[in-house]
């Protein structure tokens, strides 16, 4: 089966938590879960790989998970409020994280934030992102084609 | 503290009363910083600030019960278990380790027998409700105690956590919340008690934690929620799913929550107290407060 | 091996096809003596030529998906989380240790695609379904697949397990039911694969395994039971609990879940087999296979 | 709160597991249910007294779950589906179980189920069981007055 279109396929830079997305994120978020756990975050912090073996991580989700990729285990069916975990694991905010998925650092995130945010105009449609700068940043949410698009600039 | 008067065909009896029902968003991070003592600090200070008068409205409100709505945040569901809603039986909920260590406030008293009598006639209502025995509770609903009733040794008041799936999608819908807000008010209507209810619908405002797109705030749209969720909720009820996301982000489709704390108050509400505040953390942050009239 | 097509307004398009409903109780002991062989046994042997030509009905009918509702008995769920309805969307689902150890039966492979499908229809459409990444299946699932199937080295067709409370008060209301089979119903006319797929709805028929009244049976009010359930299913849908616990006793609310099996039928049916048979264990034994007109 | 009269109250012999019921039960239940579990039932099997303090039963419960005490389990909370677990523990059978709780040997409740049951006429009402014989037989499941009430006849 292929999954029919929805009509949220079109909002840019944003990986809705759908069936689809749940399926194959399944394993990745439930160890992130895991680190809700003081014992399971000792022995996290001992042997990464080790831990990381008691679940069933695609190799590229390992690899994300290792590499701190924060993007790229949103596009390999992380879910924000699970990868988090790995974040405050890590001693991270989600002025780091949300910077690290926008291209930004946590200061201009942060300065983003308190001058008001990213604002909805220009980020409403993909069309928007791409016939703004005419870049293809709006690729990241491609669930097709998730090789090396996490980049992009400050939009703020 | 006596509940309402209720006329019946028999005479008059004593129900629950519903005092008021709140809106507020439950940012970890504001829990964050009254844990830590970050209130007065230039960042949190002017929010602090903002909802002072909140906290001397309920201080006066003195309720029984604070019945929250809100959603878990990977803390006591996790996706091998997701629900829909799920409403919290339980003698006491103890703070959850989301992943700092529990957060150092009360464990919050339950109230089985009112939780009880929920689910059973939220069942019988035909809410497909799932019934937790045991649960720990995350920032989404010690954040909005905090919020309502700063530090005290011991919450002021008992609990009923309703938790809303929002994070898998799809949540359910808003006419779907609003309907279950009125149906708890039929089952409060029907309660023999006389405990003073406040309901809390919580989450939002505006925000979005991921993606390329993170920290999208829509202040236009946030304030257009709020006047609707006031004045027309049955409109505010019909926007769909894609709606919230697109123009609130993806982590505003919390705000459905609120229409189920709408839902339980009479279609005509008057607004106590109102605050926006932008940004606490990467979120848009809002707070209502509705009485019936 | 193909589903059935609908016509829309530009076309004809594939979607599932729902071939029968059927209608049975689940009970442990059934199970029990497929496994251990007994079924030539006096006790057995009569039960047993009873449903052979429903299995015979059944390697006609050669279904991709079974969607089998029935309810759990303290397996996967225990009283910390009682989902009112949850759907299984897991690739499989392993037979559950009741306390004897798991059934010798096949692991049941999952159609996680088809069932996320309907957990985002259903949702959508206002149920508020839990959705269950992993669970095992109990009697109340597997003993239909081995009264429909026999004893196969795998399943011949792929599950999608609906678990419908029914142990703690208040199950589901017989309209709610009903109304969930029409809502998946809805949901498979909506699904663009061409699975044939039979629906079971499962549990009953009367009986009490409890309590000083244990061993009631009321062969009345399960032959009444089948008959409007083919006949007038909205009249049976209006059906409280009491009437069936008083009437089919305390365990005979399981029939309920017959219900949402009649829900995703046409209106029009055609009675293909009945079967009854008192007692098995302590339990009315009956079987209905229900076709689409 | 008192709880307020439903209209099943007047079921005889039945314990209609709603949400109060449920409450007393629930230490009792989940105990059952842990039975499940292969090495439970080991640790169960190997010092019953020890197993039991995991679980915070009620004295009651206790020695209802020690005596095999089924209708005393169902009286004070138990819901036949966990208690069942036990039974299944003691390789006992529905009809064992039913016997014990109606009164009867495991032998003769398998015979009025061969029969054809337990009949709903007689059984539909509590007042029945009362004008029926002059006993109070249906005082099992008034749940104020729960002490030696379980006896009753054969009543297939
Ligand atoms: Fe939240
Ligand atoms: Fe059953």
């Amino acid at each position: 089966m292929t999954r029919a279109a929805r009509d949220y396929d079109d909002i840019p830079g944003t990986y809705v938590f759908d069936g689809e997305h749940s399926r194959r994120g399944y394993a990745l978020n439930m160890f992130c879960m895991s680190l809700n756990d003081e014992a399971n975050r000792a022995a996290f912090a001992a042997d990464p790989e080790a831990y990381l073996d008691r679940y069933a991580l695609t190799p590229d989700q390992r690899e994300a998970v290792l590499t701190r990729d924060w993007l790229g285990m949103l596009q390999l069916g992380g879910n924000i409020y699970y990868t988090f975990k790995l974040a405050i694991f890590d001693g991270l905010t989600m002025q780091d994280v949300g910077g690290a998925m926008s291209g930004m650092t946590r200061d201009q995130f942060t300065e983003m934030m308190v001058a008001g945010g990213r604002p909805p105009d220009g980020n409403r449609y993909r069309r928007e992102w791409r016939s703004d700068t005419g870049d293809d940043r709006d690729e990241g949410n491609d669930r097709g084609d998730e090789e090396d698009e996490h980049g992009g600039g400050d939009r703020g | 503290m006596t509940g309402a008067m209720r006329r019946t065909s028999t005479g008059v009896a004593i129900v629950a009363e519903l005092v008021a029902g709140i809106g507020t968003s439950h940012v970890p991070a504001v829990g964050a910083a009254i844990d830590n003592g970050r209130q007065g600090e230039p960042y949190w200070a002017p929010y602090f600030d903002k909802i002072e008068p909140v906290r001397a409205w309920m201080a006066e409100a003195d309720p029984d019960v604070c019945i929250v709505v809100y959603n878990d945040h990977a803390s006591a569901f996790s996706l091998q278990i997701i629900p829909t809603f799920a409403i919290g039986v339980a003698a006491q909920f103890p703070p959850a380790d989301e992943g700092y260590g529990p957060r150092a406030v009360p464990v919050a008293e339950g109230h089985p027998e009112l939780a009880w009598h929920l689910a059973e006639s939220l069942i019988l209502d035909e809410f497909d409700m799932t019934i937790v025995n045991e649960m720990p509770i995350d920032h989404g609903c010690t954040v909005p105690l905090s919020v309502a009733f700063g530090q005290p040794e011991r919450w002021p008041c008992r609990l009923i956590p309703i938790c809303v799936n929002v994070i898998q999608y799809p949540a359910p819908t808003g006419h779907r919340c609003y309907q279950l807000g009125r149906a708890i008010r039929r089952a409060l209507d029907a309660w023999p008690g006389d405990e003073r209810v406040v309901i809390f619908g919580t989450g939002g405002m505006s925000h979005q934690l991921q993606g390329e797109r993170a920290g999208l705030v829509n202040a236009e749209f946030d304030r257009a929620f709020m006047d609707r969720l006031v004045a027309d909720p049955v409109a505010q009820a019909a926007v769909g799913h894609t709606e919230y996301m697109r123009e609130a982000g993806s982590e505003g489709i919390e705000l459905v929550m609120w229409l189920v704390m709408r839902g339980a108050l009479d279609s005509d509400v008057r607004e106590v107290l109102r605050v926006n505040h932008v940004p606490t953390s990467n979120t848009s942050n809002g707070l209502i407060v509705l009485e019936p009239r």
